[in-house]
């Protein structure tokens, strides 16, 4: 029962203890409204049992004055929990910008955690407490959904796209996490744990986790393989566009349009290369879809993020 | 004649419109080419169900039936706008 | 048509199975709606059941884990499509809303008895799914599990229920130029019984929602068969076009499933009080405010699905407004109790227990509604609570009370009260049991759609599962013993419940043409006190 | 009497049918839903892609819609002024019209299939980007479930011809029966009028 009460509904973080408190007014306004119908119900059902004698006089049938206000009041309480409602949920959409970012990518049927360090970890994640944490959400297949009950947080894991979900854990210790949205036949599997540890029990975790170099240098690393190199890289003499200072730029396409090269751009550029092309670049690039996962293209946006500050066509290596 | 002329009439107006909306897709590119060309249908449309299916001659409850669906067709394109264009 | 043969009822009125199965009698395809009905209603609850037996333990022990997704995605799809949208139109709707406005049959009698073999047609669909091995996606279809993924027989279900959608368009069609085109003399729509005009507000959502899904559907096939996927994301496609387009249905649809159990409820409350439903003009507008704000509303399944955070926005704050019509009913019956004349019988107490667990699933949806609470408990039995305190508690309750207050009506025998009264408050007990604890499985994240659970959780399921065991038996204790009440229960006068209506005007069964003479209205509705002539009392012998 | 019942009839068969019509615009709805969330996920493919197809067969098959329609309102004025022969003709030719749209979309579709444009019948790398898959996929269903529309009107309209021949349907008494079909092939049309903008006309 104790193991009930933290590691499933515990309040890991101030946003949690949030959401309980509005879960709380809501619930004592729902009492307050329901409370007169369910009485007066039971009340007149007694009191005005047919064959009982009571005052039946001067029963009104319409009186719209009176139903104006009970249509209004209620409505105007639930516009004030309304504002207050929304404006935690906005705070949803704007993870602070110092944010430690780390990756998931929902497969069917697990869950895989990148660390920026390059640390993997499948089904489990380990942050550190105190400090905001922004997780980029990718899926190999169909729709999850990230479900942490003690944050009081979920986001749809939604193919073909990144969406994102940032906390704050408050409090050590190790809280349920799970998939939310039916995935197929292991959907009720699909979990793990969610382990919120001391900044330096985290670092300790994160040395003694072993890794291959840093999730950019991994992507590096693909980046070469892949034989992306070939073609991006600096000596190369296919004309491509370059990657160095891209992210975050603005990109003219051949259509006319002009984007911004986020993780979501990059991502589409490596499996549906047609889809955007960059201004002035033959449309040569093959799709990766089928050769990549979602975490190496994961891998392969962080190098390029990496790159983000370097000189076109300078030694970033 | 007095029943045929209009629906002749209504019918050139027809192909005068279908000639104009190739027009106008041939000279006009993004939103105006866009608004142009749902003006046009959109006119043609009101034409064939006036005249042809003879809304005109009917009530203020059977145009509301004939219609509605057109309202509750705005909704759903309404709130897709909505989505994609803030997401 | 001589004195003698105006007499005979529409159920003696031929007994070959040709005279049913061809009939054209608004009455006795209600009849065949209640039977076919009520077959997927139980075999929707034995799937029910099968999940409840499951859940007892954390572990998976009856069933497979797909063979878990099936049993969950069959109730579904039945309970849904086959049991809730047509149960109260389907049947109460077409037996009462030709009577109610004193019409001979509905506008299109043979499009009627069309809908019902369409219906069954689809029903045969969904048998073939069943016999087949089931589908595995969830009522709910999503992409691109349904389209992509999932090994069932998806296409087969998609085409079952794209095939029962035409028969809901035309019903639907059928009721609304009814009520516009065969009022009779003197029915004008303010004073049109507040059941008609739910059927009404229902059938406009019927006629404008289902044909979305029918596409969507189809969008659905295309993609399974050849690869034609606007919704698949590796194609660029969108999933959550796919998640608009099914709930611009889905949700309205809910309002089809409800709204006709308010119409039904606003009858039962002014019969069992004697007395005229308090503000007849708000409870009539409200039902179509409801069916129009219905379809403003779908985005509140999508909050944590990745629509624009705009969009969730707007969504929410419309959801809310979607409760005030709902509030103006609940207090509106209320009010009408007021200095009333109660009668404690079966049908008022299955219309005290709708409202009492319709208030909880209401009240539940404004705090679901609420975009950081749902955030939490979206996907969580809190959501599979809310909505069958409002599908199951709400509608099944209705449907319940609609059959014990007009089985006199229909087959022309009274049933016994006294098991009547045991059955609305065992349904009401054990429909809490089962699912009040779920509330809580909920909020302390428990999600939905787990065969396997950790066994934190156990204590409240062996709760619901005990729930579901009451409820499902009680569920079974009136078709016991309304069947014997067709043989061994009293003659229903025409007016048993002393109750105004011109369906009460006829007698009990109604004959083949319900009217000798078409009647003519010349008052409101509910005009209470109605003459009753010592009948209740034959009614409790 | 029996006129004031007749139009009451008439006034009923009206509304059921123009309720039915209601139902299909929603279904047609769903894929202009669709039209437009590609349009606002990929404006300049969706441009690009609808420059592929053949926009002249396009309006020769407006002009031919149109022109049935004309000839369905031909013979419904016809069936209430009780002219048989005028009715046939109207629904005869309005059914030739609509086998001659069939006609030009089938040789438009074997055109398509030779430039490798129809989905299911191409491989995903014939097309010149994902968008353009997508909506050759919503040009497919959309077109293929009017052109079925158009089947069953075809249908009804050639059915209807032949009662009005041998007189199984009287007119001008059972007039509202041509009226009734004509409603439901002129909604086809209309559906047509949205369709060839909104797929070959995007610029």
């Amino acid at each position: 029962m104790n193991r009930l009460l933290t590691f499933w509904a515990g309040q890991a973080s101030h946003h949690a203890g949030q959401v309980d408190t509005l879960f709380l007014g809501l619930a004592v306004l729902a009492v307050l409204l329901s409370a007169p119908v369910f009485i007066l119900i039971t009340w007149f059902a007694v009191k005005y049992r047919r064959g009982k004698p009571a005052d039946r006089t001067h029963a009104v049938n319409r009186n719209v004055w009176l139903e104006v206000s009970w249509a209004a009041i209620p409505f105007l309480a639930t516009v004030a929990f309304y504002l207050w409602s929304t404006g935690l949920f906005i705070d949803l959409y704007q993870p602070p910008a110092e944010a430690l970012a780390i990756n998931a990518v929902g497969k069917q049927w697990m869950w895989k955690f990148q660390h920026p360090g390059g640390q993997a970890e499948i089904n489990e994640l380990h942050v550190p407490a105190g400090q905001a944490v922004v997780v980029t959400l990718a899926s190999q297949d169909v729709i999850h959904s990230l479900f942490v009950p003690a944050l009081r947080l979920k986001q749809d894991v939604v193919p073909g796209r990144y969406t994102r979900l940032w906390f704050r854990a408050d409090a050590a210790g190790s809280y349920a996490l799970v998939c939310a949205q039916f995935c197929g036949t292991d959907h009720a599997v699909m979990g793990g744990q969610l382990v919120v540890q001391t900044p330096a029990d985290y670092a300790r975790w994160l040395a003694a986790a072993g890794t291959d170099g840093s999730l950019a240098a991994q992507g590096a690393v693909l980046f070469r393989q892949m034989g992306c190199s070939g073609c991006h890289g600096a000596a190369s003499t296919v004309h491509a566009p370059p990657l160095e200072g891209l992210y975050g730029r603005p990109v003219p396409l051949a259509n006319g349009q002009v984007v911004t090269a986020d993780d979501q751009y990059l991502r589409d550029s490596i499996l549906l290369p047609q889809a955007q092309v960059a201004a002035g670049y033959p449309a040569i690039m093959p799709t990766y879809q089928n050769v990549l996962g979602e975490e190496d293209v994961l891998k392969l946006v962080a190098y390029i993020k990496s790159l983000a500050n370097a000189q076109p066509g300078g030694g970033h290596e | 004649m007095r029943t045929i002329a209009p629906l002749l009439t209504v019918w050139a107006a027809l192909l005068a419109l279908l000639g104009l909306t190739v027009g106008a897709s041939l000279v006009l590119t993004g939103t105006p080419s866009l608004i142009a060309s749902l003006a046009i249908a959109g006119l043609k449309a009101a034409l064939v169900v006036w005249v042809f299916m003879q809304l005109r001659r009917e009530g203020g409850l059977m145009r509301v039936m004939a219609l509605g669906a057109v309202f509750w067709l705005l909704i759903l394109l309404g709130y897709l706008v909505l989505d994609y264009a803030t997401r | 048509m001589s004195e003698a043969t105006a007499e005979v009822s529409y159920l003696e009125h031929g007994h070959s199975l040709k005279s049913w199965l061809l009939t054209t009698d608004h009455k006795r395809i209600a009849i065949l709606y209640f039977l076919s009905i009520t077959l997927f209603f139980f075999v929707g609850g034995a799937a029910a059941a099968l999940i409840r037996i499951d859940l007892l333990t954390p572990e998976a022990d009856l069933m497979s884990n797909e063979g878990y997704n099936r049993a969950f995605t069959l109730h579904g799809v039945i309970m849904v499509w086959f049991f809730l949208i047509p149960s109260i139109p389907n049947t109460f709707g077409n037996f009462l809303v030709p009577l109610m406005i004193g019409a001979r049959d509905l506008a299109f009698p043979r499009l009627n008895l069309l809908s019902w073999y369409i219906y069954m047609v689809g029903g045969l669909f969904t048998i073939a799914v069943l016999v087949l091995g089931g589908v595995d996606t969830g009522w709910t279809f999503y992409t691109p599990l349904s389209s992509m993924f999932a090994n069932g027989n998806v296409i087969l279900a998609a085409t079952a229920i794209f095939v029962v959608g035409f028969s809901s368009i035309l019903t639907g069609l059928n009721f609304i130029v009814t009520v516009h085109r065969l009022r009779c003399p003197g029915m004008t729509w303010g004073r049109l019984p507040l059941f008609v005009w739910s059927i009404y507000a229902t059938s406009l959502i019927l006629v404008l929602a289902t044909p979305v899904l029918s596409i969507t559907l189809v969008l659905i096939a295309a993609e399974r068969l050849f690869g034609i996927g606007v919704f698949n994301p590796a194609l660029g496609g969108d999933p959550l076009l796919y998640q608009h387009l099914f709930w611009f249905y889905s949700h309205p649809a809910v309002y089809i499933m409800i709204l006709p159990a308010l119409g039904v409820i606003s009858e039962l409350v002014a019969t069992a009080a004697r007395k005229p439903v308090f503000g007849y003009r708000f409870v009539a507008g409200s039902s179509i405010a409801i069916a129009i704000l219905g379809f403003l509303v779908w985005g509140h399944h999508m909050f944590v699905a990745g629509q624009s955070m705009y969009a969730s926005a707007v969504f929410s704050f419309l959801s809310l407004a979607v409760a005030v019509p709902s509030g103006i009913k609940v207090y509106n019956w209320t009010a009408t109790l007021y200095k009333g004349h109660i009668a404690l019988d079966p049908p008022f107490l299955f219309a005290m227990s709708f409202i009492g667990l319709f208030v909880v699933g209401g009240m539940t949806g404004l705090i679901l509604a609420m975009l950081a609470v749902d955030v939490h408990v979206h996907d969580t039995y809190f959501v599979v609570a809310h909505f069958h305190y409002i599908m199951v508690g709400g509608t099944v309750s209705a449907y319940f009370g609609a059959l014990h207050y007009w089985w006199p009506k229909m087959m022309g025998r009274m049933l016994p009260l006294v098991w009547g009264r045991l059955s609305a408050i065992f349904i009401f007990l054990g429909f809490n049991l089962t699912f009040f604890p779920q509330f809580i499985l909920g909020y302390l994240g428990m999600p939905r759609r787990y065969h396997v659970y950790p066994a934190e959780f156990q204590t409240l399921h062996v709760l619901s599962s005990a729930g579901a065991s009451v409820l499902g038996l009680a569920y079974l204790l009136p078709f016991t013993y309304l069947l014997y009440s067709l043989r061994h229960g009293g003659k229903a006068p025409p007016n048993p419940w002393g109750a105004t209506g011109l369906e009460w005007t006829v007698p009990s069964p109604p004959p083949q043409h319900n009217f000798h003479e078409l009647p003519t209205v010349d008052g409101p509705p509910y005009q209470y006190p109605v003459e009753v002539d010592g009948e209740r009392e034959a009614a409790h012998g | 009497m029996a006129d004031t019942a007749q139009a009451r009839q008439r006034e009923t068969t009206l509304m059921g049918m123009y309720l039915f019509l209601g139902s299909e615009i929603m279904l047609f709805g769903g894929l202009f839903a669709v039209a437009l969330a590609l349009r606002l996920m990929h404006p300049q493919e969706i441009v690009a892609a609808s420059k592929h197809l053949h926009y002249g067969i396009g309006a020769a098959n407006t002009v031919v819609l149109l022109t049935s329609s004309l000839a369905v309102a031909l013979a419904v004025a016809a069936a209430e002024a009780g002219k048989i022969k005028g009715t046939v003709v109207g629904l005869q030719a309005g059914a030739g019209l609509g086998i001659g749209f069939l006609a030009l979309k089938a040789v438009e579709y074997v055109s398509e299939y030779h430039e490798r444009l129809l989905p299911a019948l191409a491989p995903p790398e014939a097309f010149a980007n994902p968008a353009a898959h997508l909506f050759m996929d919503l040009y497919l269903i959309a077109t293929s479930l009017h052109a079925v529309h158009v089947t069953i009107g075809v249908g009804l309209l050639a059915g209807l011809a032949l009662r009005v021949h041998h007189r199984s349907l009287a007119l001008p008494r059972q007039a509202t029966g041509v009226e009734v079909v004509g409603l439901y092939w002129h909604l086809v049309d209309v559906i047509w009028i949205f369709l060839y903008p909104v797929l070959y006309l995007v610029r």
